[in-house]
């Protein structure tokens, strides 16, 4: 027998979970202000998450996804991402979000049962949160053919879970990304969990990135709470999309530090020793102690930081508990760019009923 | 034993199952260690092993596919789909497949499967967690779709599905998983399939619904009994095949129908219904017939979804409105 | 110009809308240089390149999701499915994401797509190259179904689905896709969605159909015409949402109505026409409604097929009937 | 960057277009009596596949899809499969069924628009044909499933085309079968060519075993032309998945010489070159051939045994074309194990209208 194709995958990380940096960093470990510009991002996330999931305990939001753990790996995919790409989230990418310019009043809107959640004020072009799995995947692709049929410079980026690779549509959206070079980057966000289901379960591959070698396209893994690994490895592979070389697919490695979703009890499947021994890898330990090596925060910046953003928090959960339902009607008016004849009595029986219970607007 | 719930009902006869079929498995999504997003396998997999009650990958579609081969090769598998708006995966496999396949191979090979999902809505659960498709795989010759509206009924009805030598969507009415308790017999005596339950006897309207529905359709006839307003309940349970028999004998006798579902409106089962009665029993119709049901758009997200349903008011001004034509 | 057949008007759309309309883009499995399996887009890859016509990998469910993709962001995707057979991979994408995307993000991003399939049988096609299941996405809310059934409305029909700002599932009749020839003149015209066009227009009894069998339907009418019967025939052309208007107005005209379908009964489309009116038009029915279907079976292989459709007779009989009652 | 995986895909070929063997040939290219079985199974198949165009041409026969040149590839999967295993084929796979025990009036029933001939009377439990690409895939996966659940020491084989594997349900068979070592085989029959579509627009990958590479399984490439090389490593993959050792993915390389189906005409896509070019590397010759100078072969016994299958194909066509349709209720008689109620109106007005026609059985 002949060998007639082989692959390889590789690993990258350049922060420890100490803080200490690589021999090869990239100049990004150098930019202080971009550091501690994520850093920034990813504090003020995990303040909105902790802060949501109290919402959802004390009744004043519905079931809500936390992005606990995933600070570095969603900061990271979004500051490396271009204002004019589009990004495909699934529905926890809370720190990529922000850094995109999505509010957080409107993710607090969204699991608060509101569609007005996911009318985003910027940026107008990104997909909303996406629940079937791995259905974004798609969009994206779609999305890269409409920038490369254009010829526009611009990229697409999906995020889906390690329990999104299992699904079909994950692997025709590398497919086809593949056999028509398409200017996108795939985000496998590998969280050891799919709800309950171990990633043993999942799949017998030894890592995701290599599900990219099904497709004919560049595969690696980086360390998912490595910031500067995540974004300077997005970067790069959004640059060769950008020039027409083609998607990549980039697994992250992370850890779901939370219960899946609110509505979840990970204690019952989920070992405490686990979850104790993912904590000391988590992201934002390490940037802060890297930073603080560098002389670049202190304890005092820290403080500082954690004020404002839990400030910044407070007023996007006053702004979100302060909006009204929307009018009852809002069901009909965006099904279609103009109502079909056929609903207008649907519409109007909608609108009297909530007007009877005086529920109609407010 | 102490009286039970629909979901410790629908848990009960997948145990009765699985320790008195060797045949039957379970798989799906979190069905395992977990016990089901809601609990319905909850101490299965620790009682009956992993190889009995399986985790699977995340794809609905291979789970369907799975359960077509698995039970063409002798075994009966349950699949769960962890919520209905995840189910349109395993259209291809259930319409190109498990419906046909005893047809396509003139009965060398069948297809003994059940397919459970929760459906519905009114629980404030998030985007693509309130749906109502029946209506989809009610159009799928060779496949039951079966909904049952009490513990009892799931009891006995998913014991019947399970047991069926043919493909069953088993629908489970998420918003009344726990609504109410009753006493269920652990006896594995199965309900028959294809019938409708009559919920309620009654003279002036016939009201035909099914799954969650049959809670607001009883309490608008409730309403109307203190206005001596007779309405008799009909709860569909095998929403396909219909047993039309039953509600034209009482359409016959009432003379007025009203149907309610939360689904969509626009091709939903009320249609059907709808359609059957104005063939073969429209001499009996003193009124036109009228459906309560979910409008023709998306199923809101929480704040709005109770104004997409049909509510005991929509039912009871339904009601009134026939009986005064 | 030479008169044209169905499928010529449907090339002759898409070139216009190619030539007039740059973020038009084909896209499906052969559409390339094959010309697609039913030559519709003959001759397009040629004319407008690769890049406008494009021949995808074999995934109907990458088909559907990338033209949603594509459509979110400013083009105007028109993706073919080969055999309507092969469509159930793309109803995840059209349910959860085509009908909903204006909806979801209240009008941010829209999905003026389309998906093109052929449908239906009578042409002794393989397994799974004949089914008509077009009552699965008429219960889409946000998704409309268009299906034409001669070759201008092919034409004008197709050229507004293009235009359409929403998602729309166009299903063309292969049965006739070169039945007959009809002048077109190919001028960009489009013509009116959401409406039904009259066929026919008679005083005795109202006929509610659509594709292939309006020309079973209308035989049905000629035939009855000869003892005196007059028949108005309506093609639906818009099976969702339906023109339910024009439907009223015609039984409240005839008194009668039979409605006729190629797909399964259950649940078919025919089954929403019969409750609209059962629903509005009850006190203008003078005998039962009757539909004459495709049975509750899978579609049978080409030896069976046409014991399976509506036949001339079965249409004939079903109008005597409803005229005797 | 560290290598954390890597993976090569492998080519065998034992015997080559002129019939040469390699050095490293299996045993079974000593077994004379087991190569001239495979040689007569191929040849008639040929026969029968040329008679069956033929019969599609002449009105009496429905759209058929020829197998021309598939006949190593189809004959060595179902040689290396035990009667007790499952095959769960695509539409083509004509050769692994006739060696498995179907017989030639089936295959013609069934393309003649008759559901009995996918009643075969043997084997019983093999899968029918699949139209929907790669939905078969998961049929097999679920049979494996079962054989495991019940220690059976039964495999599946599904088959499928190079366009095959851009679906969804094929990854998701591959993944689930990895996920769960179950005991089955793979078959992916690359052609080149799907319909008109041609594998580069099908996939970027180099090869389609690397495919297994996205479910952690092996993936093998063979000459789908060379008899020997097939049946030898479906048996290797057979045993191992037997012993448990899980899943195996073998992509046989040929080549479709004839158009997709009768429905077809591959000249308005495809080089007169190519298909020539490809006609020199076909299956018979070769193996002829090699069986030639074995001293296992000569003209004669080519001619006797091209007489014995002319005879054996006329008599399928003959028994084919002497079995009158099936009654009109047949379409109600096998939907449901007992006619629901509901239908039973329904198959009284079927019959009543073939009646009338005189059309109701014959
Ligand atoms: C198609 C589909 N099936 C099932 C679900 C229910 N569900 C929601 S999240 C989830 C697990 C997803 O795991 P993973 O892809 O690893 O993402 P994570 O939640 O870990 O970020 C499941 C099964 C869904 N949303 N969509
Ligand atoms: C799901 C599905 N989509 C489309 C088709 C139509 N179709 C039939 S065969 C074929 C090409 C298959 O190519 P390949 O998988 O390479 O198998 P081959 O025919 O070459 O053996 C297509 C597109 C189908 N049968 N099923
Ligand atoms: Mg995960
Ligand atoms: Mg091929």
């Amino acid at each position: 027998m002949e060998t007639i194709a082989d692959f390889a995958i590789q690993y990258s990380q350049f922060l420890d979970p100490e803080g200490n940096a690589s021999a090869d960093v990239p100049d990004l470990a150098r930019d202080v202000d971009e550091l501690v510009k994520m850093y920034r991002v990813m504090t003020e996330t995990r303040v909105f998450d902790t802060k949501a999931v109290n919402l959802q305990r004390t009744g004043k939001l519905g079931t809500y996804a936390s992005c606990l753990g995933h600070e570095a790996t969603h900061v990271g995919m979004g500051a490396a991402m271009r204002e004019e790409d589009v990004f495909a989230p699934s529905y926890r990418e809370y720190g990529a979000m922000f850094w995109r310019g999505v509010q957080m009043h409107e993710v607090l809107l969204y699991w608060g049962g509101d569609e007005r959640g996911s009318d985003f004020e910027k940026p107008r072009h990104d997909f909303p949160f996406c629940v079937p799995i791995a259905t974004q995947c798609l969009h994206a692709a779609g999305a890269a053919m409409a920038f490369q049929l254009r010829g526009e410079p611009r990229c697409a980026l999906s995020s889906n879970g390690d329990g999104g690779t299992s699904e079909g549509a994950f692997y025709e959206a590398i497919n086809i990304a593949g056999a028509r070079r398409l200017p996108m980057v795939f985000m496998v966000v590998n969280n050891k969990w799919a709800i309950s289901v171990p990633i043993e379960l999942q799949t017998a591959t030894k890592t995701l990135a290599q599900k990219a070698v099904a497709a004919g396209i560049p595969g690696i893994q980086v360390d998912g709470n490595d910031v500067i690994a995540v974004r300077h490895w997005v970067e790069r592979a959004l640059a060769r999309a950008r020039k027409g070389d083609g998607p990549t697919l980039i697994e992250a490695v992370t850890y779901r530090l939370s219960d899946h979703t609110t509505a979840d009890d990970a204690s019952r499947y989920r070992k405490k020793e686990e979850v104790e021994a993912a904590r000391r890898l988590e992201p934002m330990i390490r940037l802060r102690k890297y930073l603080t090596a560098l002389g670049a925060w202190d304890d005092e910046k820290e403080h500082r930081l954690l004020e404002e953003a839990a400030a910044k928090v407070d007023q996007a959960v006053q702004r979100y508990l302060n909006i009204p339902k929307a009018p009852v009607e809002h069901m009909f008016d965006y099904m279609y760019a103009e109502l079909p004849l056929a609903l207008e009595e649907q519409r109007e029986h909608a609108i009297r009923y909530a007007d009877r219970e005086g529920n109609g607007h407010a | 034993m102490p009286d039970v719930t629909l979901i410790d009902a629908v848990t009960m006869a997948l145990a009765w199952e699985l320790e008195h079929d060797p045949s039957v498995v379970i798989l799906g999504e979190d069905v395992g260690v977990n016990g089901g997003v809601f609990r319905a396998t909850a101490g299965l997999q620790a009682r009956f092993g992993a190889d009995r009650v399986m985790d699977t990958p995340l794809a609905e579609g291979m789970i369907a596919g799975v359960s077509i081969g698995m039970a063409a090769q002798g075994m009966r598998p349950v699949a769960e789909i962890q919520f209905m708006g995840f189910i349109y995966p395993t259209i291809d496999q259930m319409l190109n497949h498990a419906g046909r396949l005893r047809n396509r191979t003139r009965g060398r090979l069948s297809c003994p499967m059940v397919l459970r999902a929760p459906f519905g809505g009114g629980i404030h659960a998030p985007e693509h967690h309130s749906e109502s498709t029946e209506a989809i795989f009610a159009h799928m010759p060779g496949v039951r779709v079966v909904i049952p509206s009490s513990p009892a009924r799931a009891y006995g009805l998913l014991l019947a599905a399970i047991r069926d030598p043919d493909p069953v969507v088993f629908l489970e009415p998420k918003r009344i998983y726990r609504l109410n308790r009753q006493h269920v017999e652990d006896n594995g005596k199965a309900l028959p399939l294809d019938v409708c339950y009559i919920l309620r006897e009654g003279e002036d309207v016939t009201l035909v619904t099914w799954g969650a529905m049959t809670y607001e359709t009883l309490k608008a006839a409730d309403r109307l009994a203190k206005s001596g307003v007779s309405c008799e309940v009909i709860d569909l349970a095998t929403v396909s095949p219909i047993d039309y028999d039953t509600i034209l004998e009482s359409v016959e006798k009432t003379g007025r129908l009203v149907i309610v579902h939360e689904a969509a409106r626009t091709c939903g089962v009320g249609a059907e219904v709808a359609a059957i009665v104005a063939e073969k029993g429209l001499y009996d119709l003193k009124a036109p017939i009228r459906r309560v049901t979910g409008y023709d758009v998306v199923m809101p997200l929480f704040r709005r979804e109770m104004d997409y349903m049909p509510s005991v008011e929509k039912i009871v001004d339904a009601i009134r409105d026939t009986l005064e034509d």
